[in-house]
């Protein structure tokens, strides 16, 4: 503790006392604010980061089409964050973990999921590594270091801490970078993770996405106070603000951070003000919680128009490689797309494997049940039944060998 | 009579409750100007003001906090929580909070007026995190009460009930007859009782008992057996906890067969509970195994739903089986 | 959102930046400290403050001293933070709800709860009004607005937010005050209710004793931050901390924060300094976590101490009457003891009452089945025995009637 | 072979588990340094170092999940919930992560190394908040394994097996054996199969089964029993999930009459689902009403305690009520 002063006199505080800054680089028009200096970021990996970011847009723009087409039974966008997602994971290193919440497909996309793996994910098909187990955009990946999607808000939070602690003693320098929603951080969880992080020196990293909505929840019906990034002074944990459209900033507050964590073994927060273009999901509808004008405002501050006009700037972009990658990625997606359409439904089988490491003697029973019962009735369940049918099982096979 | 589909049911009997009486709050996430994500608070804070119809920030944990506070001071609180998925956060203030308030003051102090609603159960291809049916946690819980209605007109009904009911009600809503369910429903206030079932249809050779969703598609099984001559009597449990044990017995001391349903996996589900005290009551009529048609014991599926959930092909095959064992 | 400025380097803050001073008014010696002002406290309510300090005192040693003996099956001493609890009891409306922790008996016996009352639930007696449910210092009182203490820590907090928007709806002009420690504060039901409290302009008092331990756990395994005080800040709640051992500034303190609370509907948190003398319960011994040392060095700095030093130098108390209370409660103590620890427990229905507000159906039945068990073996079961034998019965009523 | 108390017994495994796997840790409140308020931990953070025992800060949830993360990075975390009456805040971190965390990444991931450890259970007068018996909340969470040791012995071999299982595992410790069970441990490393209940004690007229404290208790009763020339067989279940239903079905089909008890309220608890599953599988050779002698639906009370536990006078009734029925 260093509770050192004394007063005479009950004087109280709230904090606002000093407020926190938000840390910019880029400005709108793809120019460098007065006085900021542009982080390293050589000429392939800043295309990286922006074909990354084109990818997730259009990935996302194709994908609600295919959900209203009814093509799809749910998606979500990152739509109008994809700076934030991305930059940050740009700043780490690959091999770091990623526990994310829903909206930052565009992370994976950086990392080199592929749009196969996307859709196989989507479709929940055979093909998908979540063994169509839950609903779309629960992405996970293993290779890429990316843990499975949960819808439940907020439970990534403390597993990051968990996770860290675990990097920290196995000692291979790598650390993990969560992201949250500003809704999420209501939950007691963020409290649970971050005071743990503090106490027990974690590497990792609190990444918020301020985004102004839960839902239709506004930010200012979800907490009192300026932000998330104010918590921080709770735990005594490093904290900084960034406008979360830039992706310069955002990806010099995230490698800075990253050194923080790493190289002291100090968990960080980090807070990026940016804003939800889309609708929370291909659920809801925002006209009925915010206005037009609003969503005007923030369109304004695109984040890919902003990196795009600072490229172009740089001579590292042009109209027409802008063309041609939106072109060659509408139709990679819409070719993706049909082909993991067409695939079939996970095995039968799958309903029971890995709720344990092996299926258990009454899961068994319960699943030779389930199979009687589908022989009987084989036309009420035509998923259930074609993994049970020989034919279409050795049809199957034969179709994955050819592609 | 107005007809109404069950959210619009529920809606009605919030407006009733908040209209006769002042002390009747309905807050959750997006509860407020929004009217909730499947809308069952629409146009509540418009007519009734922000002070008792309210967003809460997103903290499951802490909305059945302050509502146990509420009640405890005396409000009427209704809790949303958005899906019943996302009700263990709040295990522990329900588990030893809620149902422990009153035992443990002696009757000091209690927090009778709660009610939490949640939308529950699957059928809406919602994968693990938007279809559970954690009833049975519930019901194993002393000092809870735990309702569940089949349709709108039960909907009303017992949700006025639970409101007023001077115990703690978790009250399921069956989301998948939110809209789907659509029948007539009075304009006026009108109250179910809670801890009673009912005997939707009579019959003779084997009783069906049920809750929520469950019962419409017990129906469609007992289409097919009467088809085959089997005469089903069916009941819907409708209170959890306290379980209308009488009725059911009463029941299988006639039929002397019992198939139990529900989509909650089968181990340690409610069926089981069922099926224990009716065989002890009812054990020298019994003629069959009570049979129990469940979820399988995973977590809720999305793809393979269908192949999962207790349908009411899975149901008529376990009434055959109890009429021909 | 008041996020105005804006920089251009990766500035990371911690909140060290600024530390939080303590609030003190009395010195150990019993002297105010040089440019602090005592706050209005007339001759009675001082003398109040001060005998309920040394009743809880009191109250406190002789019932560990009776746990020793066996008497008593578990107990929890307020002991070292008395000034802390009954100062900011005082500072209160005596219709204010207080929910306490478990270790806030002072306020109860500042509020007027009877030596009996505390007895009564200590012994599990037919008078307890918990019905001997809960095991001893679980109290509570309807009538002196003192929540029924519930041993699940954190849980009171979020309900004391619920409460206090109840009464602000009931606009009678009363708040709740909610005591937990620092180490309740990092469940998260402590995030929850402060959150909660700040976005819906709440009248509640969130009073941290921070005592430096949980069980064995010193604070700085409980958080990394200067305690508990800077959290506020992340709410925006107006927040003060004090020394917990000077009853003054504890009282000016909760004077001060009721007024913020009722007046403008805003949560407070105050973080009052202390210690925690004596062990944490009566199973618990604190010679395997912490050193006499330490333990003597706030012994020296004892509360109830300091306020009589400071009553003496005002000429409102003198060694005479010190002595004279303290025999005369240890009297009333051992004699309240004595009566209630032969009154009958309460009545075997009382096992199944007020689960519900009624006994439901299967509940009689489980009644009824083990009073025809009981019958059958009534020396196995003395307690439950003796309630079914309407000779016993007829007794104790005459008994309780010649009281 | 040594002679060693149940503390002592989950101290030696704790210690071996830790020796032998650099990736064991062991965590939780008091935890560290003091070794926990049983002392269950005594003596590993002076072995092992603080970074592999520790304190943690007083949040259940935060315990669970950090838990939860350190499982799916590969370590091997042991964490201590100081009573299981205090799970509750972690309830959401382990039914809706801890159980679905392999299921729903199609086996990328996995937190099968975490073991949750929680002392639990009556007897020691901790009225409702240090009495609980909450296995059947997880006994109903498919994706979890729930064990339960009766002795020191098992208590040993039960734990080290828990702590390399595969899955996840919560390991509810009856608290008041803690001292009071003494008996001979084998010094060496040994583990004892999960999923597999055990016949302690062979007969022919009626099956009891139990689990944890319940053991000792049935062995009063069935002392009792015998003494009127009833010949009695014991279950320990051990695994309370998945439970092992052959051995029980076996059993009953010899004896045709099953007693089940546990200290948890009736309505919802374990003791169903044994009774629905065994009636359903053995039928026919039912000669009574399978019995359940459990605690009271009520929460768990301080004075009365007594009266409320399913003691061996309640179970002894029980079994001349089954033989005699
Ligand atoms: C524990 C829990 N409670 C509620 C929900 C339902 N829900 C899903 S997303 C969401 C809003 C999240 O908002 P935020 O964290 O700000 O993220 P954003 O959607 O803005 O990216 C809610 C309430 C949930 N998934 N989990
Ligand atoms: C949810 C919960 N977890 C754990 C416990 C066990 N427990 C009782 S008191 C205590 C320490 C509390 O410390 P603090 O809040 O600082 O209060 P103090 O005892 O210092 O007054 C613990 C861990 C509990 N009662 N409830
Ligand atoms: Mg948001
Ligand atoms: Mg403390």
């Amino acid at each position: 503790m260093t509770t050192t002063a004394d007063i005479h006199e009950p004087t109280f505080l709230a904090g606002d006392e000093f407020s926190i800054p938000t840390f910019r680089l880029l400005k709108q028009d793809g120019t460098l604010h007065e006085g900021a200096k542009a982080p390293d970021l050589e000429h392939d990996k800043a295309l990286a980061i922006y074909r990354a970011m084109v990818a997730t847009r259009v990935l996302d723009e194709r994908m609600l089409a295919a959900q209203r087409q009814g093509r799809l039974s749910f998606y979500m966008q990152c739509t109008g964050e994809e700076a934030a997602v991305i930059g940050a994971t740009a700043a780490l290193d690959d091999a770091d973990m990623i526990m994310a919440q829903y909206r930052e497909q565009g992370a994976l996309v950086y990392r080199g999921f592929t749009f196969d793996e996307f859709m196989n994910q989507l479709f929940g098909n055979e093909l998908d590594y979540g063994k169509g187990r839950q609903m779309p955009i629960h992405y996970g990946s293993r290779k890429l270091h990316y843990m499975t999607i949960s819808s439940p808000l907020a439970t990534q939070i403390p597993q990051a801490t968990g996770y860290a602690y675990g990097q920290k003693l196995a000692g291979d320098g790598q650390c993990t970078t969560v992201f949250f929603g500003e809704g999420a951080a209501s939950e007691g969880d963020f409290h649970a993770a971050l005071n743990m992080a503090a106490v027990h020196e974690v590497p990792v990293i609190f990444f918020c996405r301020n985004n102004g909505y839960a839902i239709s929840t506004p930010s200012i019906e979800q907490f009192a106070a300026d932000g998330v990034a104010p918590r921080a002074f709770g735990y005594r944990m490093h904290v900084i603000r960034v406008d979360g459209n830039d992706i310069l900033a955002v990806y010099a507050a995230t490698r800075e951070a990253r050194r923080i964590a790493v190289e002291h073994n100090k968990p960080v927060l980090i807070e990026a003000m940016s804003y939800r273009l889309a609708a929370h999901s291909s659920s809801d509808d925002p006209s009925g919680y915010r206005s037009k004008k609003e969503e005007e405002a923030w369109r304004e501050k695109d984040p890919i128009l902003r990196m795009q006009r600072w490229l172009i700037d740089l001579g590292w972009w042009s109209e027409e490689e802008e063309k041609a990658l939106q072109e060659s990625l509408r139709r990679e997606v819409l070719e993706t797309m049909k082909r993991a359409e067409k695939r079939p439904p996970p095995p039968l089988d799958s309903l029971v494997t890995d709720v344990y490491a092996d299926v258990t003697p009454e899961l068994q029973r319960q699943l030779d049940a389930l199979k009687t019962h589908i022989r009987q009735y084989p036309e009420a369940y035509p998923k259930g039944a074609r993994s049970l049918d020989p034919d279409v099982r050795a049809g199957d096979e034969a179709a994955k060998g050819g592609e | 009579m107005p007809t109404m589909n069950m959210l619009q049911a529920i809606n009605n009997a919030l407006d009733i409750a908040m209209g006769e009486d002042d002390k009747v709050l309905c807050f959750g996430e997006d509860v407020g100007s929004f009217g909730g994500v499947f809308r069952a608070t629409s146009h509540l804070q418009e007519k009734y003001g922000r002070a008792r119809c309210f967003n809460t920030p997103l903290v499951e944990q802490g909305i059945i906090g302050f509502a146990n506070g509420l009640a405890a001071q005396g409000s009427v609180p209704v809790a949303e929580i958005q899906f019943a998925d996302y009700i263990f956060p709040a295990f522990d203030q329900i588990v030893n909070e809620t149902a422990k308030f009153r035992y443990r003051s002696g009757d000091l102090f209690n927090v009778g007026g709660l009610t939490i609603r949640a939308p529950y159960g699957g059928g809406i291809a919602g994968g693990h995190y938007h279809s559970q049916s954690p009833e049975a946690y519930f019901a194993h819980t002393p000092g809870l009460k735990v309702v569940v209605p089949r349709d709108p007109y039960q909907a009303k009904g017992l949700l006025l009930a639970s409101i007023r009911d001077p115990d703690p009600v978790i009250f399921f809503e069956p989301k998948r007859l939110y809209r789907a369910a659509v029948g007539e429903v009075p304009e006026e206030d009108y109250q179910l009782p809670i801890g009673e079932a009912e005997v939707t249809k009579e019959g003779t050779d084997v009783t069906l008992v049920g809750w929520g969703a469950q019962l419409e598609v017990i129906d469609r099984a007992v289409e097919l057996a009467e088809k085959d001559g089997i005469s089903c009597e069916v009941i819907d449990l409708r209170t959890l906890l306290p379980w209308d044990q009488d009725s059911v017995a009463e029941s299988v001391f006639k039929t002397g067969r019992l198939v139990v349903t529900h989509e909650a996996p089968r181990t340690g589900g409610f069926a089981g509970e069922i099926a224990a005290a009716i065989q002890e009551r009812c054990f020298l009529y019994l003629e069959s195994p009570i049979a129990r048609v469940t979820g399988l014991d995973t977590p809720f599926p999305l793809t393979l739903e269908k192949e999962y959930l207790p349908d009411h092909l899975k149901i008529v095959e376990a009434i055959r089986a109890s009429v021909n064992f």
